[in-house]
């Protein structure tokens, strides 16, 4: 069961939970975009699709100020959108182009925001723990009251970053939240055959910290047990662990034929398990929003994806001369 | 002779060792059924079984000293590092102990163990994923560091590279995967340290390591057109350098340029360079030892910008023709 | 208390109780040796003594066969003597000598000694974790039977190789156990305030393998564990985390003040929790030794360091052509 | 003026800055009571605080990310690596994500953090602990790569190294550390990119980095006697670099003669002897360029053996004498 909405109606108001929809459906939409772009060859490179995560994104992030930050990694473009990234630049930045977020020089797997706080997707699997844990640091040192949402796979927990980031961030305290998004999947390997035990969350308690397992499809527990979370870090109560159970649609990149999992399973993520239309029938069942709302809602999606495809179309590529800017040595 | 590509060639000599010989083995991340980030390793599982074919957890610094222990005990095992850039995460084990321990062992034990990873730009992958870290390797004691160019290249460096009681690095190239030449079906060696002269010409000579090697032969096609015979020499293996090679056929040019993909501050060609300026080749040139080497960027998103950040095929036509024009000491 | 000796009597034999103490008499004066050997300048560098950690070492390699293998640490001298190492040719190597294990190349943190199973110290904290975890697969794969028990210490086990390899371990089952010396402190770190549990054997569950605390003061207690442990390694129930609590009582290296810990606490291990002292006493008391053997063990011990180190004086140096030999590239 | 060590230059530096700056802190192994493995940091914990001196568990991994990701979010972090081998631990994080993170930004951000680690051999800790690897550093772009060989140029570098917006890999010298020099009280700074003529002369330009500097200014000593007259430069910095000061001193003797004690092979001096090659010098050279750099060995235990490793004096006193009877063109 779902968790019901209509406790949260009252707490974080109907337009809190409207923009949760709102942001879902702009995630799943994007992505819908993006695949279609990279099929016409508007779009080269690789892209992970974060197609049936968009609860976690939505949910961790709505527990933050605009303040708090967030690391992301190589399947990030729920994070930034969730985090309040301007989608015309996101998707400018997928296309190469000079008025993307990182001129062009990044792409879909380093796509950073720092005034949103977003400090930046990671190519390198678990690449982002440490350098959460420093920005923790930070927010301790500056007494910026300031937390960090960590995102990461299932994968990235058997990396020795993993390891050392959550040690440190237990003995020191920060103000960081470990958000693992465990879609079952790494690449191809099954985490289940990757490790030996039933929940990465058990994790924490090699660290002595709190570990919690969330249903990733459902947007409400996440944005719960997040803020739960968020509420212990900015009282110096140090750092958590999360598990959210997930499950990525699509492939793990562009040239993945899924032989490493079932249609089936695939199917009844896809059929039963599908975060946006769950939360979006609570919505209208527990009367938070109206069909006329969940209409415009999906019409502002498709136009700001209209929009943003083609600021993205139509911006000019970044100038060769770019190319020896922005590096110092 | 069949034709057969890059990257099947490298199965098939992996294949047909693992047959041959019980102690080879393959482990590597997602290199099962997935068969590799870039389809090396494609089938390799249902053929041989997974007990030949490990699929690991993504932790890089385990599965390296892995290969590692797995070698001093008795084993050949190969080692698929996804993309290069990730050796990285693998650089104590293969640095401080593959490289190191027979020495400090006073020469007993030996560490028969094969690195293949994949290097390179030009797919678009952006910063994390498309680095050429060769020259790292070639500065430690103890490794030996191979480059192939071609399909018969990889396949008969490849089978050397196994029967080394040493370690060895073997540097992959992404663009290269899918090229296609001829490959006898037998394996056969192509001993390590033996540099291969793709093309003779008497009027400049470039030394060209992978990808670089096709560029500079079809650099040498369009400057034949102008008249310009250019010697195109493929060292293919970096560690140990077959430098004799390149000294005759610049005592024979009295020019040469060196090219690589790497960064060139600091790359590999700088070491080449200098062992010609030292040879008695010296006092042959007619001008200085010219390198072409990656631009200091990170390699960037964009497709301009990341094939401006290595030399091109008229970056090269334009380093020879200058390097024609410097006037005769 | 300590364990009783007396089943152990009938267990394994008093020959081997006797063994057990005559090496840890044998390491106890091959350290307080090394140590005057190093005041006079007739060894160099550096130095990591275990005095106080000599139960650890011999009670893990009591548990052991002459084809079962370790891996050891910058603090190895216990280790190599209770797998066997040759005392003399040890010295020699401390000395630098060429009749040293490696040949004067290796030194203190190098040593290694293959046909003994010791694949050698290690000069990185947690390095040799994934070359016992490479060891334990080739035993799988030759079916070859042996186990391989891998030394670390506290401070190690915040390493990411620590996690890595425990995963590794368990999900392939190896047959290796993980020997945690948890002697309290890194070069200065207290683990207390490096980690945030209790005991490190709890981040056994992180990886479901059995985790097992056991008083690294006792010998017999030690020996007990790790033969369960061997037993189920060897029976293919994989990795096993045993975490030995036990003490250095001497410095870090030559130039620790250590002030990082109080002189009570030094005192109360070294003169309460000796357990050289209260092994002895044990076998004296349940008559596994006379006084008189007693004796004769203190002797042994004694004429061979003094043999040790009148070979590992009175041993060459390395000829200086040998510095280029043992490494291929 | 004063003289105080090299270390002391640097813990004054360090302390001076922590103190005038909020944002600046130390982190590293053992730097608290300990003093850090060389003494560096002795007393700074006590003089100013552990909330600017933090002692951290040996995790490389993770404290390197931690200063990147502190620097990102505006502190200016000093990291200090035990050991310079240790960055093989280190290496995703500082090549992969410090030198590469504001570039992949387009430009957003910066990452103001030194990491100060000691390279070089001569003090017997062998293989593991000996390595010189600036030359990795210089390969990246992104990173400045320093190298003080005095307590003077320490201080004033160190502090050009802090006040910078990026990354900067600080070696130091294990055997640096107790010499002395006179070292102004106040703080001040020596802009990186610029070389010093440590000693001036005429017959052969002498390059020589770290240790290096003061083997050539003895080596140019006992020259002088033979009526030769050496200059010598240290670039002090690699990255930049600055070559015209290094050309304009060829242009005068006509002779070089690069020394370093990183391994020759694939080492920075190939960079630097290429670069003398390519320029304007190139026509005034009556020698080919000479390098002298350590031999393709890990670095052996035994003293004699680990002296013949790296370059002393006799070898530099020997390497300008081949390169003046080298006939000119
Ligand atoms: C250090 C490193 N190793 C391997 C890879 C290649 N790789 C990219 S994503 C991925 C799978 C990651 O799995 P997970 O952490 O579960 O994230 P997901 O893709 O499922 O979101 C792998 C192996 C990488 N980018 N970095
Ligand atoms: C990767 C690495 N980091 C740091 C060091 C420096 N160092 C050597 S021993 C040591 C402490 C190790 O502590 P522990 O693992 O508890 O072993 P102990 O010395 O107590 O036996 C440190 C920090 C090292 N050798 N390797
Ligand atoms: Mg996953
Ligand atoms: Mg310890």
């Amino acid at each position: 069961m779902k968790t019901s909405c209509a406790n949260y109606i009252s707490e974080i108001g109907r337009d809190r939970l409207k923009d949760m929809l709102y942001q879902m459906l702009l995630i799943r939409r994007f992505e819908e975009t993006v695949e279609r772009l990279f099929m016409q060859g508007k779009i080269h490179g690789t892209m992970h699709l974060c197609i049936g995560q968009e609860p976690t994104a939505v949910g961790a992030c709505a527990a933050l100020t605009n303040e708090d930050k967030i690391t992301s990694t190589h399947r990030g473009h729920g994070h930034c959108i969730a985090k309040g990234t301007d989608v015309p630049r996101m998707m400018a930045e997928l296309l190469g182009k000079k008025t993307g977020h990182c001129k062009g020089k990044g792409g879909s797997m380093h796509i950073a925001d720092l005034e949103k706080g977003n400090l930046g997707a990671n190519g390198i699997v678990a690449g982002g723990l440490p350098i959460a844990c420093g920005a923790a640091l930070t927010s301790l040192k500056k007494q910026a009251g300031f937390v960090v949402v960590c995102f990461f796979g299932d994968g990235a927990t058997n990396e020795g970053s993993f390891h050392e980031s959550l040690n440190l961030a237990s003995i020191w305290n920060l103000p960081v939240i470990f958000f693992c998004e465990n879609n079952q999947y790494g690449m191809s390997g099954n985490i289940k055959e990757m490790t030996k035990i039933e929940h990465l969350s058990e994790r924490a308690s090699s660290y002595g910290i709190p570990g919690e397992i969330v249903d990733g499809t459902d947007v409400l527990q996440v944005y719960e047990v997040t803020a739960k979370a968020v509420e212990r870090a900015r009282n110096g109560e140090g750092p958590t662990l999360i598990e959210a159970k997930t499950y990525r649609w699509k492939g793990h990149s562009r040239s993945d034929a899924r032989k490493y999992r079932a249609r089936e399973e695939e199917q009844d993520w896809m059929n039963n398990k599908d975060g946006i239309k769950s939360f979006r029938e609570q919505l209208l069942r527990d009367r938070a929003v109206t069909e006329q709302e969940v209409i415009e809602i999906e019409e502002r999606v498709k136009q700001l994806l209209e929009e943003a495809t083609e600021f993205a179309e139509n911006s000019p590529e970044p100038s060769i001369e770019s190319l020896e800017a922005d590096v110092y040595a | 002779m069949r034709q057969i590509t890059y990257a099947e060639a490298l199965k098939e000599v992996m294949s047909q060792e693992i047959k041959a010989n019980e102690n080879v083995f393959i482990l590597g991340e997602d290199i099962g059924i997935y068969g590799g980030a870039f389809g090396v390793t494609n089938g390799m599982e249902s053929e041989l079984g997974r007990d030949k074919v490990l699929s690991t957890p993504i932790s890089e610094a385990a599965i390296s000293g892995v290969a590692v222990g797995a070698a001093l005990t008795g084993m050949r095992p190969i080692l698929e590092l996804q993309f290069s850039d990730f050796i990285t995460i693998a650089m104590d084990q293969i640095v401080n102990q593959a490289a190191k321990l027979r020495y400090m062992n006073g020469g007993k034990g030996s560490i028969p163990m094969v690195v293949r990873t994949p290097g390179g730009s030009g797919a678009g992958f952006a910063a994390q994923h498309s680095q050429s870290l060769e020259a790292w390797m070639t500065h430690i004691p103890g490794l030996k560091v191979v480059q192939p160019s071609t399909p018969y290249d990889a396949k008969g460096l490849f089978k050397a590279a196994l029967d080394d009681d040493n370690p060895v690095i073997f540097y992959e190239h992404k663009l290269l995967y899918g090229i296609r030449g001829e490959v006898p079906e037998e394996t056969y060696s192509i001993p390590l340290g033996k540099a291969d002269i793709k093309r003779e010409g008497s009027d400049v000579t470039v030394v060209a390591t992978s990808i670089m090697v096709h560029r500079a032969l079809q650099a040498a096609d369009q400057l034949k057109k102008e008249g310009i015979s250019v010697e195109v020499i493929d060292p293919r293996t970096l560690v140990p350098l077959d430098i004799d090679t390149i000294v005759n056929s610049v005592k024979k040019t009295n020019r040469a340029v060196v090219v690589y993909e790497a960064v060139q501050r600091g790359g590999y060609g700088a070491e080449i360079a200098s062992l010609i300026n030292e040879s008695e080749a010296f006092d042959y040139l007619d001008a200085p030892v010219t390198r072409l080497g990656g631009k200091a960027v990170p390699i960037p998103y964009n497709p301009n910008l990341e094939k401006k950040a290595v030399p091109q095929v008229e970056d090269i036509v334009n380093a020879v023709k200058s390097t024609l024009v410097t006037l005769a000491k």
